[in-house]
């Protein structure tokens, strides 16, 4: 047993964090996150130089064949910074889907040039519902003659305004489908919407009668309830990954305030209460980030309990960052409570990346059901 | 023990609540219905508007003696006020720190010729007032404050930098804490200036919070000119009338507090009962009803121990235990209110005002950030519980 | 509006504020809770002597004629000294059931006696299935002839081992009824209950081919449902007051403690995480009082929103009682934790009366459909 | 990153789960199964029986090296042999005290007069040890114990008192700390002793619990005389090996804890099936589900938090700050989870043993009470969260 990053994802860890505190921090991000796309283009070519962007994606088609456990360093980073760009969407969401579940031929067309940085992918899954229930989705995927019409709306679709293609979950009768979306095909309507964690950026999908050919469905028609479930799973560590490492920045940014802000002739972190504070923040960062590293691993090597621990991170994570960015306000007092001061951005994209994929109770269930389930 | 209005209230509310019927403002307001935003010239000419109307009507400032144009209203009365303004959704006054705290102020320390210049117009709202206390390093720890001002002939000099001014970006006057005497201990040499915002040296600079809004400001002072006469109660003595200028914010601020959690409490309601959860209403969602009933039960408890509270004041003079900690407890439970309605719509609960798909007109999205400022403005969370640790419960000093 | 006691009122909080803790301290009468009737007899003869037996129940029938407000100024006394005996069962869950819905015969026959410390009675109400829904209940009254024939088992019936006589809450049909049952009557076995609050005594209460005739009714047949709500509004006042005194009495141990007990050279109470401790805890102290009081008030004057705003009280009062006990505990470290401290007392207490009665869930569910009814 | 054994851990936990399989006691167990009590002769019996088969079979202190009759084994193979312990539901040992602390205590700083004299005995379970640690006046604050040791001649003459000394009423010998230089500070005056528990002068009195449970002592010293020999390590060096027994003390114990607290959900579970809750089972009441789902997901966080911090030990010698809330971790926790089975009952959760009507035999009510001492006991969770915010996030000492 060991629960440890190898040399190398260590070394993986410091050029990250070097790369990405020193090139691209929050404080310079934060601007770039308003322009037209949300994020700096050389940042995205400068990930796709370090190879971030075929880490995990297979050798065979130009990706460098590691695991879950690398993306996971990669992603903790990212949430340290808040990084913004389609890193997510693209190598979470959709390629590694692809990677997982595609065809041959689209893994060909796709995943180097996702390695390259020279495409970039989402995944479309929530509807007006706001529930993550497969069970709950209307967007359906109609057979007519040799193809597929697809007609719905989805929201909260993570950098589509930038995305080459959507991977977009659908109905097929009773059960569901993935298929593989140009996102400049006819029909498809990309409009941004506006959210509270202004660090990333979301749009609106409508599917007006798009035409999908057999070729774009990703596994088989009907089996897209497993690969949504994977999906899920992995969209909730690589949050949990995130979150991790956001919190983690977070409660930094908090210590070292505590030692330096004087209150009363003394530095408030001599206080009990700031000082209890802090030390239930990182009861909570550590056990956010156990539970993510766990579950990228089991992820990695296709354990069986893969739904019930990547459910686990997800929630505990989201409550965990939420509850460390609150305090970490008000531990800086009016400071904390500025537009200029980065902490909002923080407290903001806790809450996103609580409710976005399912919220706590939502993946509590999820978990429960798995254990259930693995039980009988 | 009883909680029916007496004849007189009953009286003084029929009064109230005739004359709201007959002048509240009706239909759309401008700016952000929800915020009671004063941000734009719109809003702030409709507010000022309703002002000059309280202040005809002699409603503006209920609680100051009749000789200064007020009703010399008692507490209950007050409360009753506030109970009607809230049923009727009428505005609130653009003036409130003139109203609430330098109203105050004056008419007990101030200088009949200071009454005589200022209660006027604060009443009717052409005067606006900021309070100008805290300090980039006087937060908790207010009497440490350093902005400095030197008596030169019949001038006070004022240099330094106030934080966290409240209505600074529209006010035309600010009540000032200045350190007058640099070698005395640090409550005793501090003294309470009005200061004309419009005086040469003074800069005033918006500080967006993490709403994205700019409530409050950074006032800076450069060589600023302030007549001596502007002095308020004795020199060095401007400790003490703080002391009991924040008591006054606590205090006046607590009633209107109460019909603002119930208001939240309300729309949270209305929220739930109009979303729907996993395919049936939120309402029917057994977990969400505990959370509901826990907020509902908890904004109950809040105006039993207000009313417990007026009860004592009205005594005795000064409030129980039980009005100790009402900041510490409506501020909480108002963090709690602000996010579950955020979480009922679930990630569309994220949408802000502004996008059509926003909930209740982004009020939830302000509500949530805009909450955690309240635990700690005015003192925070931490400062009250030790405040009521040290003075309530007698506990020792750290 | 006036939320004070009245001078009256407050003389009787005094009177019994020192007769409970000279006389009958819980220190001393935690043995007699040991005792086999469970509480010292001449604590019992005080109680009737200072007239508060009597207190709340009408002049014509003995009593003070007093509200439920006095009533809630002397149970929140006999919370602070963990006072045993069965004066909240005779008075509370039977007394007032007579008076308030009790034929004139039924009062006349009982009323005086229980005024004058001559008679005990209580209430039994939960089942083995634990719930405090009527709904759930399956002791039943069958008519035979002019007679009924009562058949069941009750639970947790406090102080049934003294009782004269039992109400029991049983079904006729669908309907149900209360019945005024005779303690010593035949197929009646009372069979003490251990619990682990053990300064309040339950029994177990068999009624096996009971006979009761209709002059036992309490109210009209198939009126039992309305005087079971109204008996549970009492009880969560009566208990919530009771809770009230209790977190009280706790939270003062607990200052005293922290002022004196000196560790690393410092009163425990100089330090922050303590201060802030005792601050929640007053906090809910005064609030659960506040609720007991409002809800004593709403009872007495038969005000619209009893249900809803005795449930308030319950469920706040119980929760707030177990986390000051909790608290309380862990602020004394190892004294807290023995035998010898009375803290422990409190502890089991606040768990049995959190338990007892509803739990603070049922009656936040309570509460709510309370709130709905009239609402609409 | 691997969670998987290697193949020396994967023979290791072969060997110690067929000795289980062969020598693990069936059948039913006297005394309380779910307390592991030790109290009553029978239970004392049982206990002492299955210490001297572990002992035979050379499984009695896994971790002690080989040439004192331990195994040597690696930490990851003593986090095997507690796993396998619990999976064969194995009683624990009887002396804890002697093999998780003494032992290793005089392995490290004892003569080779004490090694030869107390490690068998400890092993076999024929001498039974106690710890004699905090007093009335220093429990947080243990350093400023006031027990008092002067040398006279060759012996000590210990004099004071000493409180929640574990395992009093059945140890034969405790290791005490005492003051045996008062004008020194408070942490240099201290030293480490071996007492026989049988010396004249000795009086044990058993300290009843809130459970009604005596599990520890209060031990009072009169006028004892303890042979100079008996000193561990130097005179006046008493502090850092107590510090190091207790590193001891809570790096073994949160192995088995670990294992304690899954088996206490596991408990939980299958309760919570059993149960009706408003006439289905309780495991299909939403609200419930959630808070199960908590207690879960929290149990398998303490493990991986476990997994990383013994990782980090084998590494570096010490664990990362991921060890070092541990504590907080799992007693709040297993609070939690004590309450939430009690409360799935509803009131007939409070039955407790002995009545017909208890539910698992009442160790739920136990449960309930025992957790209570876990968040004081070896270090209240206040202390333990100074020590995070001071040690692991250097924060300044108050």
């Amino acid at each position: 047993m060991n629960f440890d990053l190898s040399d190398e994802q260590k070394m993986l860890q410091e050029s990250a964090r070097s790369c990405l505190a020193k090139e691209f921090p929050v404080t310079t991000t934060r601007k770039a996150a308003e322009s037209l796309t949300g994020y700096p283009e050389e940042l995205w070519k400068k990930m796709a130089d370090l190879g971030w962007l075929g880490l995990a994606l297979p050798e065979s088609y130009g990706g460098l064949g590691l695991g879950f456990v690398d993306l996971a360093v990669v992603l903790e980073e990212m949430g340290r910074e808040l990084t913004p760009g389609p890193f997510f969407s693209t190598v979470v969401l959709a390629g590694l889907t692809l990677a997982d579940a595609g065809s041959a031929e689209q893994k060909k067309l796709w995943l180097p040039r996702i390695a390259s940085g020279g495409a970039k992918g989402t995944f479309a899954w929530v509807e007006r519902s706001g529930e993550w229930d497969g069970g709950a989705l209307v967007t359906a995927a109609r057979r007519a003659g040799g193809k597929y019409v697809l007609n719905g709306t989805k929201y909260f679709v993570t950098y589509a305004h930038v995305a080459d293609f959507i991977l977009c979950l659908a109905r097929t009768g009773k059960a569901l489908t993935v298929f593989l979306v140009d996102a400049k095909a006819p029909g498809v309507k990309v409009e941004p919407m506006a959210i509270m964690d202004s660090s990333r950026r979301v749009s609106k999908v409508e599917f007006r009668n798009v035409a999908v050919g057999p070729r774009d469905v990703v596994g088989k028609p009907g089996a897209g309830a497993p690969i949504a479930e994977g999906v899920l799973s992995r969209a909730c560590v690589a949050m949990a990954a995130e979150m991790a490492g956001g919190a983690q920045r977070v409660l930094e940014m908090s210590i070292e305030y505590a030692k330096a802000r004087v209150q009363f002739g003394k530095p408030i972190g001599s206080y009990q209460a700031i000082k209890h504070k802090c030390s239930n923040m990182i009861l909570e960062v550590e056990s956010a980030r156990s539970a993510a590293y766990y579950s990228a691993w089991a992820n990695q090597e296709g354990s069986p309990d893969v739904v019930e621990v990547s459910s686990i991170a997800k929630a505990y994570a989201s409550e965990a960052y939420r509850k460390v960015t609150g305090e970490a306000i008000q531990l800086h007092g009016g400071i904390g409570f500025t537009w200029e001061h980065p902490l909002h951005l923080y407290f903001r994209r806790a809450k996103f990346s609580e409710l976005m994929f399912g919220d706590p109770a939502f993946h509590r269930e999820r978990m429960l059901r798995a254990v259930e389930k693995s039980a009988a | 023990m009883d909680f029916k209005d007496t004849p007189e209230e009953a009286k003084f509310r029929a009064e109230i609540r005739e004359w709201l019927r007959k002048n509240a403002p009706k239909g759309k307001r401008p700016g952000g219905a929800w915020t009671g935003s004063l941000i734009g010239e719109d809003s702030l000419k409709f507010h000022k508007d309703w002002q000059k109307k309280l202040y005809e009507g002699g409603w503006a400032a209920v609680a100051w003696p009749k000789e200064y144009g007020g009703r010399g209203a008692s507490l209950m009365e007050q409360v009753i006020f506030y109970e009607e303004m809230a049923r009727a959704c009428a505005p609130s006054v653009v003036n409130v720190i003139g109203i609430a705290l330098v109203g105050p102020v004056l008419i007990g320390h101030g200088t009949e010729e200071q009454k005589q210049r200022f209660l006027k117009p604060i009443l009717s709202g052409d005067m606006i007032w900021s309070q100008g206390f805290s300090e980039p390093n006087a937060g908790s720890d207010l009497a440490s404050l350093s902005t400095r001002a030197v008596l030169e002939g019949d001038h006070f000099v004022v240099n330094g930098q106030k934080v966290w001014t409240s209505f600074g970006t529209i006010a035309d006057w600010i009540l000032l804490l200045v350190r007058t005497d640099p070698s005395a201990p640090k409550h005793r040499g501090i003294s309470c200036l009005l200061v004309d915002l419009h005086s040469p040296g003074v800069t005033i600079r918006p500080l967006v919070q993490m709403t994205g809004d700019a409530e409050f400001s950074e006032v800076f002072f450069d060589n600023v000119r302030v007549p001596q006469q502007n002095l308020v109660g004795a020199l060095n003595d401007g400790w003490s009338i703080a002391i009991a200028t924040l008591m006054h914010e606590r205090g006046g601020v607590a009633v209107a507090i109460q019909v603002q959690i119930e208001q939240v409490l309300s729309s949270l309601f209305d929220l739930a009962r109009r979303t729907g959860k996993n395919g049936r209403s939120a309402m029917e969602d057994p977990r969400i009803r505990q959370e509901l009933a826990r907020c509902y039960a908890e904004v109950q408890i809040a105006r039993w121990n207000g009313y417990r509270s007026l009860t004592k004041i009205v005594k005795d003079g000064m409030p129980g235990p039980e009005g100790s900690f009402g900041k510490v407890f409506w501020t909480e439970l108002n963090q709690r209110m602000q996010e579950l309605a955020l979480n009922l719509s679930g990630v569309f609960g994220l949408v802000p005002s502004g996008d059509p798909l926003t909930v209740d007109s982004g009020r939830w999205v302000y509500g949530y950030l805009r909450s955690r400022g309240n635990t700690i403005e005015g003192g925070t969370s931490e400062i009250q519980r030790n405040i009521v640790a040290e003075r309530v419960l007698g506990l020792p000093k750290g």
